[in-house]
């Protein structure tokens, strides 16, 4: 099968599936190995950045899925019920923002981050299946470890964890500039 | 000091309302107040009392963190040689992790808005790949097998003369009627058995026969009651007048 | 809006929709006139097909509507679980063999032959194409007679039936009430 080929399956497979498909099944499904897939997915990717076509190719953890460029999001809200979800609250965001980066995490360390009782937004972003349980912390109670899932990816276009920011990039920036040499011990958590 | 007035806005928790504070007042959080922060704090928590909001536990476990700080910074130190660790230390390290997470998650308000414009389709209706193993393994052989079975059988179902049928069936060694009594008998004690119980310790195939049938006549004129308890048959005893009842209000 | 951008949203809508739109509707969403609206995506559609791509627009009627060329279809299959039909049971192989032996037959002469209820044999049966009505009996109710296919010549590779390995003839009485009024001299007590 020439690339070309393998593209155009690849194209009519992401578009029939409509759902996010690992490149596992993906591979398997078109017939080629891995490294290829990947490859041509790829090329099929930058070919559709390159040249603004309405939809794309996103990769949500270790799966692809064709879905609409945002560009033209005024166009397709017209015809397509916005997904419905009430906003996340400020405090769910928090937590989720902690889960994202120090999973997997029990819920007595996202509590001591904020100082405050987080049950109630970590079962919402349970519910919402952002996030889920990914294991036991060997400790006395066998508290649950939670991480954030697929869903939390795309809800959050985010191809992959290692996309995120560093949570160092979020820069605490100081009200007075010329700060001692003290402070910067501090910084040094 | 000036004063802080507050509009009593609701914080996520008590980092929220220091950060807030530190943030109002303009000072680093690597060089906090203490003793201007903690009173602004100890009034908001005041105020909340005043306007009869609940004050969790973790605001007032942060007060006293906060008064423990701020007391020890008064304390004069006793050597001036032992370098002691700033006592704000720790809660700086806190509240600059917790800002941190803000932030993330400010980020991630702002991602959540680009991805909301992001559409996806449903799947398509795709036929599947039928299958079929129907006649897989199926050879004329299994036909031929099939039909030689079924002649089989029927043989053994040709009608038997008259003699012998009445010689099979002609005899009774084993009374209906005395296995009707036995049943009931049974059943009057226990008042509820399993069916398998009847036929413990029979010995002949004609006593096996003659119970079951013992027992079928007895569902017929309704004196007993056969249930299935989770797989287990039971039967049970209808004394007459209930059966009668029963009967009544089905009518009804 | 230039010919390219009204191209890229005309497919960004067409996907998020995934149903059939008519030509109003989009030059409606799409804000263009309805000519040009029908020359850009004439233009989108010969794109497709002469790139050989796995989506296609499809006009139906005076609607339009994206889907995969019917050529990867053998790839798209290949998202779903295969349906699969289990190998013929043995009560069903039975009643094939009856009527292959005996046909023309009634339903009623194989459950005579049987002793049990054969309809759901007789229905897979049908359904498979291995056996087909083939006339009434003239019998009060005029029941069906069932005879077997050419499809079941071909499935066992036969030419004719007589190619069906020989038995003994058997005699079918039927029905076979002996037993029957036997029991009833026993239950009636």
């Amino acid at each position: 099968m020439n690339i070309k080929r393998i593209e155009s399956v690849i194209e009519a497979v992401l578009f029939a599936s409509g759902d996010a498909i690992s490149i596992d099944k993906l591979s398997e499904i078109v017939e080629v190995d891995k490294a290829t897939l990947q490859s041509v997915v790829k090329r099929l990717t930058d070919k559709y950045d390159y040249e603004q076509r309405g939809i794309k190719i996103i990769q949500v953890g270790d799966k692809y899925q064709m879905a609409t460029r945002g560009e033209y999001a005024k166009y397709v809200q017209k015809i397509v019920q916005p997904r419905k979800r009430n906003p996340l609250s400020k405090a769910t965001i928090e937590v989720l923002a902690i889960v994202a980066y120090k999973q997997p995490v029990t819920r007595s360390t996202i509590e001591n981050i904020r100082g405050v009782n987080s049950d109630n937004s970590v079962n919402r972003l349970l519910e919402l299946g952002l996030i889920e349980e990914k294991g036991k912390l060997d400790a006395p109670g066998r508290p649950a470890l939670f991480g954030t899932t697929d869903e939390f990816l795309r809800s959050f276009a985010v191809s992959s964890l290692s996309e995120l920011p560093s949570i160092d990039e979020f820069v605490i920036e100081e009200p007075i500039d010329t700060e001692s040499e003290g402070s910067q011990q501090i910084i040094d958590l | 000091m000036k004063q802080i007035s507050f509009k009593l806005d609701t914080f996520e928790g008590p980092l929220d309302l220091l950060l807030h504070l530190i943030q109002k007042n303009k000072v680093s959080l690597y060089d906090i107040p203490i003793s201007e922060i903690t009173e602004q704090y100890m009034e908001y928590l005041e105020q909340m009392n005043f306007f009869d909001i609940e004050i969790s536990s973790e605001f007032l476990v942060i007060a006293a963190n906060l008064l423990y700080i701020k007391s020890k910074t008064l304390l004069p130190k006793h050597d001036e040689e032992q370098e002691e660790e700033d006592p704000r230390l720790e809660l700086a390290q806190r509240l600059i992790l917790y800002k941190r997470f803000k932030k993330a998650a400010a980020y991630l308000s702002e991602r959540e808005a680009i991805a909301s414009h992001t559409f996806y389709k449903p799947r398509e209706y795709i036929e599947p790949i039928l299958i079929d193993e129907s006649l897989s393994f199926v050879t004329l052989d299994h036909l031929h097998d099939a039909i030689a079975d079924v002649a089989e059988r029927l043989s053994f179902r040709r009608p038997l003369s008259a003699k012998k049928f009445r010689e099979m069936a002609g005899r009774e060694s084993v009374s209906v009627f005395s296995k009707v009594k036995a049943v009931l008998s049974k059943l009057k004690i226990l008042k509820k058995i399993k069916f398998l119980d009847i036929f413990k310790n029979m010995k002949s195939r004609d006593e096996v026969v003659a119970s079951f049938l013992a027992v079928l006549e007895l569902i017929k004129v309704n004196r007993i009651a056969v249930e299935d308890n989770n797989g287990v048959v039971e039967i049970s005893y209808l004394n007459k007048k209930r059966g009668r009842k029963d009967l009544e209000h089905k009518k009804n």
